[in-house]
């Protein structure tokens, strides 16, 4: 059996590598996550180092120009995007793996106390919003660094997913493939793991992207009301930054605008491989 | 969508009424819009508590005994007609006669002596006087006198020009409590400006044309003062460069690199544009290792790079501190002891700090590119600016970097401005930057109190000195230097040895001299104080106004 | 065709609405019959009739909440744990075969599934499972080792017929087995099941809706209304004398092909709850579920 | 009776997919004449619910290949969104499948109602809703369900709401898919019926009445169209297609039908072995040969063409002479 072939077997993979919206979005996404992982080393400068002339506007010498202090932007990027893709995966992760397993067990013990309190929890947290918690954190923390922005993140943001995941598990529960397995004599842990966790996987993947992103968008707003870490450099402190300093006033849009045109890309093409997978994952979407 | 029309209804409804009460519109050509001074919406004029008092209330409607002009270091008689000496602990007020309150009745003898002895009677923020005078008397209907237990020159005349004089009629029959907490809403004194109006960001004082002050000084140039609660100098500036924003005392980057397309002005045409204002200065634990050591100090204060932080980051708005840290005003300056200065001072030499410390046995014995203290342990220090104050936090990015290359490890941090204060006042930082109440003054004695305050044997401390560096022997000399008569050569000697210890021992190092922030924008007003024309010291700073800021509204003429 | 296998006993499920409602609906009420060995039993109603809740009773995919479930007479609502032993003998297939295997898995699977549960040995497991699809006519070498999607209504639903034919169930019960099978295949699942009941002695309780493939199949027709069984008996006494206002009317209700319905008689479906009641009170003559002549009972009255 | 009001010429709808082409529907032919209802059967993936929708509304991934579909001498497949906007509602109208449970929960019905013909430019004014009471007469539906919400109603209520809708600007056409599908056996009879009622009353024209249910077509259809794979089998009246099916489809279809006089246990049905063949790129040849015990050589190498046999009789089989002579299918 040819490659082509053992692909064209697995429906999803195949739709997936023929979807444009997957393609570039994944060629986009990894090819910003190289990008920050050998940041470091193709960084023409650190990013706290006065670099060059103050103002100047972007060169071969300053590819995105340098700030009010003549800090190499482009580096402060390839330094930045580093956290952001933490903060994206360490906040997502967290906020998938919670919201998973609160829903699943409210999910899979609906109607019972459990899912009661469960739910009751999760509406409440949803109800309060992020920024409000962390300024209350932050009168306990003396510092925030990127993975601690990221951890507030991802135990802020999991209620939405405990929802949806609830919802998922319910209508898995009640699938009568699991009956099957239950008059197949199954133990009640291989149906969880076997009939509904599996089942999940693709759902949980496009709502593990969209955390994702959500987790960047947010550790950036953050960033920009001055609730961001107060330690290192990510896009987003890059962008407060530039508005604290007054990139805009003084008519640097090189430094105020392009952190942001690398971010918008970014999260742009977490949508796109979000909107084409659900094209993938969904037959009935398949068609282009 | 019926729903959305009606909130959309709704909403502009209130936005409509609220622009109407808020939004009155000013002839331009006769207000003049002020901003860096307000930071919430007014709601507190009180003069007996001035931390809460909304810009103005002391100095636009309650006024002082005097203002000083530090430009000019003139202590200026204001409601006083004079004030002397008589003897060695009796000062003599002589008050100008024909002023009057807003509400018709006579200013006199009867209001100062109110105003002295409220704080006798209550335990008032300006209470501890009486630590140092023993009694106050009326001598006639426009003279006072004050006795006096010690005679703690320096203080007194910081006194004179800080305290605003009250109407006793009004406050007379209040409790202590009634008194402090009354948010004083219409406030009503005899200066040159009187309350008009309030909006959620602004403050609105329109000018008082019976003022005592119009045939002596001049009638203030602005018929309403708006002014504005701005957000931040990003939002000052956009308002600057559209003419909305007449005087602004914000810390504003990039000043230097377009003033001149907008019209702004600024004190100094070119560097360092701005007057300084306070010091920034650089604290160390003293309490803990290894700034304990005056050594170690001394080897931190060769390290810094202040000249790069004044050219990089305040692009050349600031100038860097001298090793004394006093500001080069003249009643500062004539303090300065030059061989000291010499002597002892420092500047920017990492060769030399790095040589401080090798001589005194800081080594790098682990080879990790830091020094070790003499006993062989790691030092990994931190040095800590409030999050959010961007200048500063750049600052001390550049000097941990230069610290870090004479060997010593300092990494900067931002906490929140909370964590930051319950540190500097608490203790247990190792290093932190602060400016609280370096501001220029009549007396370098306000610096050094604060700088070397000797009020350091409490749980928490607010007066200064956050090091908490304990040397009774400087304490005393301060003392000393308050009761030693201004400008005599035995208040010189003392001055010249109090340097001498702080620059030998060096428990703190002077950094920088924050600017007297001031940009001015030229589309409605000129003869703004400058280089050519010092007319003011150009502060709209609550507790400001009286060292230069009536001078400068007196001075501003429309350019219509 | 006489040994009762299975006793339904006064069996009953409320279902709360809500968990802090006191309000209940009887999902089923009070029902009983007896399943013999062998006979295949259509069980029909309407949605909401409470049909699949009974077997999904049988099946303890439900806990009952009065009334008691016999199964070669022992009390199995009693003993609610023990499981494997009534689940060798007892097997459901359920309306959506798409919906009844994991798409994930191969459907191997649900061979896998029994073989490790049930049966002791996996030795000639290959063999029974290859006699199994032969026995419902299909090609081993093409259907196993695939996935679900890869498969057809009918296919699927033959593969759970031949997963029940591998345990040699008692009693299978076959909810909406062929609701969603088309026309042309349909009949060929149900053939096939009726004739390994005839070789096996296997019971097949049929749920449905669809009263004339009911008629084509069964020996004994439950009617169901509401949670009541309104009519029990042998089929063709059922179909061709109805005496439940209910059962009549479904019997009008059914399109036939050849025979079109009458025009001018005015058919209206809410008549019918007034019919059911006018029933009820008329009948005072007779109470509850009485036998009107040889194995044929009608409910007379709630 | 003979006014065509619709007349399909060699129709095509392909469903463009990435692996290449569906085709749904594959160069068909028929009419619908005035006051006719024509019902539609096939088994699941024949195309039949495809042809209804693409009727009415062309939304991808469904694309117009070739043919035309006149609706009164005018060719639909080729108007523009807008233009097709005029004539639905008006001139053709559907009841989708699922229809009954495209109700607002949220809304009453009164609303429900007003919302959706206010986007077809009608006041939903008194004088409106007297017509629709006049017409919830006609379905035997109190006035009061006017004011429930959609809950409130049974599937055999929201049905005859939702026919009652669809049909309120007395449509020329009204395409019927699986209306009588997901109710009870109960209710299908009376809204099988009321189809009848409203063409006997002249409030619609005429219907296509889409289900894979031959005995309920054969009780309320003038002509039932048999479809299989994209392609048409059989088109005939009624009682020809029940009684004397010529086209093996519809022989083995018919027989495999539960009678009500048959019992297992006396006389065994028979189905169809095999399924119907996938879509995706299928090539030329008659779709059923795989599954029909006459095919012969011409049917892998050449798609059967529609033929009238005898008058108002069509169908599309090579060897249908041959099958017709066999009893025994």
């Amino acid at each position: 059996m040819s490659f082509i072939d053992k692909l064209k077997k697995n429906d999803n993979l195949y739709f997936a590598l023929r979807n444009k919206k997957v393609i570039i979005g994944a060629v986009i996404f990894l090819a910003l996550l190289i990008t920050a992982l050998i940041g470091p080393i193709i960084a023409p400068y650190d990013y706290e180092e006065f670099a060059g002339a103050p103002y100047a506007n972007p060169s071969f010498q300053h590819l995105m120009g340098t700030s009010i202090f003549g800090r190499d932007v482009f580096s402060q990027v390839l330094y930045g995007l580093r956290s952001t893709f933490v903060v994206g995966f360490v906040g997502g992760t967290l906020g998938t793996v919670i919201g998973l397993i609160i829903g699943f067990f409210a999910g899979y013990r609906s109607g019972s106390m459990l899912d009661e309190i469960l739910m009751m929890m999760t509406n409440i947290l949803l109800v309060i919003p992020t920024i409000a918690l962390l300024i209350i954190l932050s009168a306990y923390l003396p510092y925030r660094g990127v993975i601690t922005q990221s951890m507030i993140i991802g135990f802020t943001s999991w209620p939405w997913v405990a929802r949806a995941v609830r919802s998922q598990t319910l209508s898995l529960r009640n699938k009568e493939f699991v009956n099957l397995s239950r008059i197949s004599g199954a133990s009640t842990f291989k149906i969880i793991k076997d009939d509904i966790a599996y089942n999940m996987f693709s759902y949980v993947f496009m709502v593990y992207i969209l955390q994702f992103a959500g987790a960047i968008l947010t550790s950036v707003s953050l960033d920009f009301i001055g609730l961001g870490p107060t330690k290192g450099i990510s896009l987003g402190l890059i962008m407060q930054d530039a508005v604290n300093w007054n990139a805009i006033q003084l008519g640097m849009w090189w430094w105020a605008i392009l952190p942001g045109v690398v971010l918008t890309v970014l999260v742009t093409s977490l949508y796109f491989i979000n909107t084409g997978l659900d094209e993938v994952f969904n037959p009935t979407l398949r068609e282009m | 969508m019926k729903s959305f029309w009606r909130i959309f209804l709704v909403l502009s409804i209130v936005v409509l009424m609220f622009s109407m009460s808020f939004g009155a519109t000013y002839d331009r050509s006769k207000t003049l819009v002020a901003g860096g001074g307000l930071w919430n919406t007014p709601t507190n004029w009180n003069p007996f508590t001035p931390w809460n008092a909304t810009t103005g209330t002391v100095g636009l409607v309650y006024e002082t005994l005097f203002t000083y002009d530090p430009l000019t270091d003139n202590l200026r008689p204001w409601l006083a007609e004079k004030g002397e000496w008589v003897s060695d602990s009796e000062y003599l007020i002589t008050l100008r006669k024909g002023i009057t309150w807003v509400d018709g009745n006579t200013f006199d003898a009867n209001d100062v002596y109110f105003t002295f002895d409220i704080s006798r009677k209550y335990e008032l923020s300006y209470s501890n006087i009486w630590n140092y005078i023993s009694d106050v008397q009326i001598v006639s209907k426009y003279e006072v006198k004050i006795i006096f237990k010690e005679s703690r020159y320096h203080e007194w005349s910081y006194f004179l020009y800080q305290q605003p004089i009250m109407p006793h009629h009004v406050w007379e029959n209040m409790s202590q409590s009634e008194l402090l907490e009354t948010a004083n809403k219409y406030p009503m004194g005899t200066g040159m400006y009187k309350y008009e109006s309030v909006g959620a960001d602004r403050m609105v004082w329109v000018r008082n044309d019976n003022w005592w002050g119009n045939s002596l000084f001049g009638k203030p140039g602005p018929e309403r003062i708006v002014y504005m609660q701005i957000s931040g100098n990003n939002v000052a500036l956009g308002m600057l460069m559209k003419g909305e924003l007449d005087v602004s005392n914000f810390f504003i980057p990039g000043v230097p690199k377009i003033k001149s397309f907008y019209g702004l002005e600024t004190y100094y045409k070119d560097a360092p544009y701005m007057l300084p204002e306070n010091v920034a200065i650089l604290f160390m634990d003293d309490n803990k290792e290894p700034m304990n050591d005056s050594n170690f100090r001394r080897a931190v204060a060769f390290a810094i790079d202040t000249k790069m932080i004044a050219d990089k980051v305040y692009e050349s708005q600031v100038q860097p501190a001298g090793p004394t840290g006093l500001i080069p005003i003249d009643s500062w300056k004539s303090y300065v002891d030059t061989k000291t200065e010499t002597d002892y001072g420092f500047s920017f030499n990492p060769a030399k700090a790095k040589q401080i410390l090798a001589e005194n046995g800081y080594k790098d014995i682990n080879k990790d590119g830091f020094v070790e203290t003499p006993e062989g342990k790691t030092i990994s220090l931190e040095l800590i600016v409030p999050n959010g104050w961007t200048d500063w936090m750049e600052a001390a990015k550049i000097m941990a970097t230069g610290l870090r290359n004479v060997g010593i490890n300092v990494t900067a941090k931002f906490p929140d401005y909370s964590v930051f204060l319950s540190l500097r006042q608490k203790g247990g930082f190792d290093m932190l930057i602060d400016n609280a109440s370096s501001s220029v003054s009549r007396t370098p004695w306000t610096y050094w109190n604060w700088v070397a305050s000797n009020r350091i044997y409490t749980d928490e401390i607010t007066a200064g000195n956050w090091g908490r560096y304990e040397n009774k022997d400087l304490f005393q000399k301060i003392v000393d230097f308050n009761f030693a008569k201004d400008g005599s050569a035995e208040s010189k000697k003392i001055a010249a040895e109090i340097e001498k210890t702080l620059l030998e021992d060096m428990p703190s190092v002077p950094l920088w001299y924050n600017g007297m922030w001031f940009q001015a924008s030229t589309a409605y007003w000129t003869n703004y104080p400058t280089e050519e024309n010092p007319v003011g010291y150009p502060s709209t700073w609550g507790g400001k106004w009286q060292i230069g800021g009536l001078d400068m509204l007196i001075n501003l003429k429309p350019v219509k | 065709m006489s040994e009762t296998i299975m006793k339904i006993d006064h069996l009953q499920k409320d279902f709360s609405i809500g968990l802090m409602s006191k309000k209940k609906v009887h999902a089923v009420n009070d029902v009983s019959f007896d399943i013999k060995k062998g006979e295949i039993i259509s069980l029909i109603g309407e949605s909401g009739s409470g049909k699949t809740t009974i077997g999904k009773l049988i099946l303890r995919l439900l806990r009952p909440s009065d009334g008691h479930i016999y199964y070669n007479d022992k009390d199995i609502t009693t003993d609610y744990k023990n499981k494997r032993d009534y689940y060798k003998k007892v097997q459901g297939i359920f309306q959506d075969p798409f919906a009844s295997f994991n798409p994930l898995f191969k459907i191997d699977r649900i061979f896998d599934m029994i073989f490790k549960n049930f049966i002791e040995s996996d030795k000639n497991k290959k063999e029974k499972i290859n006699d199994a699809l032969k026995c419902v006519g299909m090609n081993p070498e093409f259907i196993l080792r695939k996935y679900p999607h890869q498969l057809s209504g009918g296919q699927l639903q033959r593969l759970l017929i031949a997963r029940a034919l591998i345990m040699d169930v008692d009693v299978l019960v076959a909810d909406e087995l062929i609701s969603m099978l088309d026309a042309s295949t349909r009949i060929d699942v149900l053939n096939l099941l009726a004739s390994i009941c005839k070789e096996k002695g296997m019971a097949v309780l049929f749920v449905t809706h669809d009263l004339s493939l009911g008629y084509y199949i069964s020996d004994t027709t439950l009617i169901m209304h509401r949670g009541n069984l309104v009519e029990k008996g042998k089929t063709s006494l059922i179909y061709n004398n109805p005496v439940h206002p209910y059962t009549q009317m479904l019997l009008k209700s059914i399109p036939d092909i050849g025979k079109r319905w009458d025009k001018n008689e005015k058919f209206l479906p809410e008549d019918i709850n007034k019919k059911i009641d006018d029933f009820y009170k008329n009948s005072d003559i007779k109470k509850g579920f009485i036998e009107v002549e040889d194995d044929h009972k009608v409910l007379f009255s709630l | 009776m003979t006014e065509k009001i619709l007349d399909v010429k060699d129709l095509k709808l392909y469903y463009k997919t990435l692996k290449g082409y569906v085709k749904a529907i594959d160069g068909i032919n028929f009419d619908i004449k005035r006051g006719e209802i024509l019902g539609i059967a096939g088994e699941s993936g024949c195309g039949k619910s495809t042809l209804g929708n693409g009727l009415i509304l062309l939304k991808k991934p469904l694309n117009y290949i070739s043919g035309q579909a006149n609706l009164n001498g005018k060719n639909i497949m080729n108007l523009k969104n807008k233009e097709m906007n005029t004539l639905r509602f008006k001139d053709i109208s559907i009841i989708p499948q699922f229809a009954m449970d495209a109700f607002s929960p949220t809304k009453k019905i009164k609303t429900f109602i007003s919302d959706i013909v206010s986007q077809h430019n009608i006041n939903p004014d008194e004088k409106f809703f007297d017509k629709v009471r006049e017409r919830l007469d006609m379905v035997n539906l109190n006035h009061s369900v006017l004011n429930n919400y959609s809950i409130e109603l049974s599937g055999g209520m929201k049905q005859r709401l939702v026919m009652v809708i669809s049909t309120l600007l007395d449509p020329e056409l009204l395409i019927c898919d699986e209306v009588t599908s997901a109710l009870d056996v109960s209710s299908q009879r009376f809204v099988a019926n009321m189809i009848g009622d409203f063409r006997d009353k002249k409030i619609i024209g005429s219907a296509i009445f889409i289900t894979h249910d031959l005995s309920i077509l054969y009780q309320i259809a003038d002509r039932i169209m048999v479809m299989y794979a994209g392609h048409i089998a059989e088109i005939a009246d009624s009682d020809t297609i029940v009684k004397n099916p010529k086209h093996p489809y519809t022989k083995a279809l018919i027989s495999s039908l539960p009678k009500n006089d048959v019992q297992y246990k006396d006389e065994q049905l028979s189905g169809i072995d095999g399924t119907p063949p996938n879509l995706l790129n299928i090539g030329e040849g008659c779709r059923f040969r795989f599954r029909c015990k006459y095919a012969t050589d011409i049917c892998a190498k050449q798609t059967p063409v529609q033929e009238e046999i005898s008058s108002g009789h069509t169908l599309a089989c090579w060897n249908y002479k041959k099958a017709g002579s066999d009893k025994n299918v």
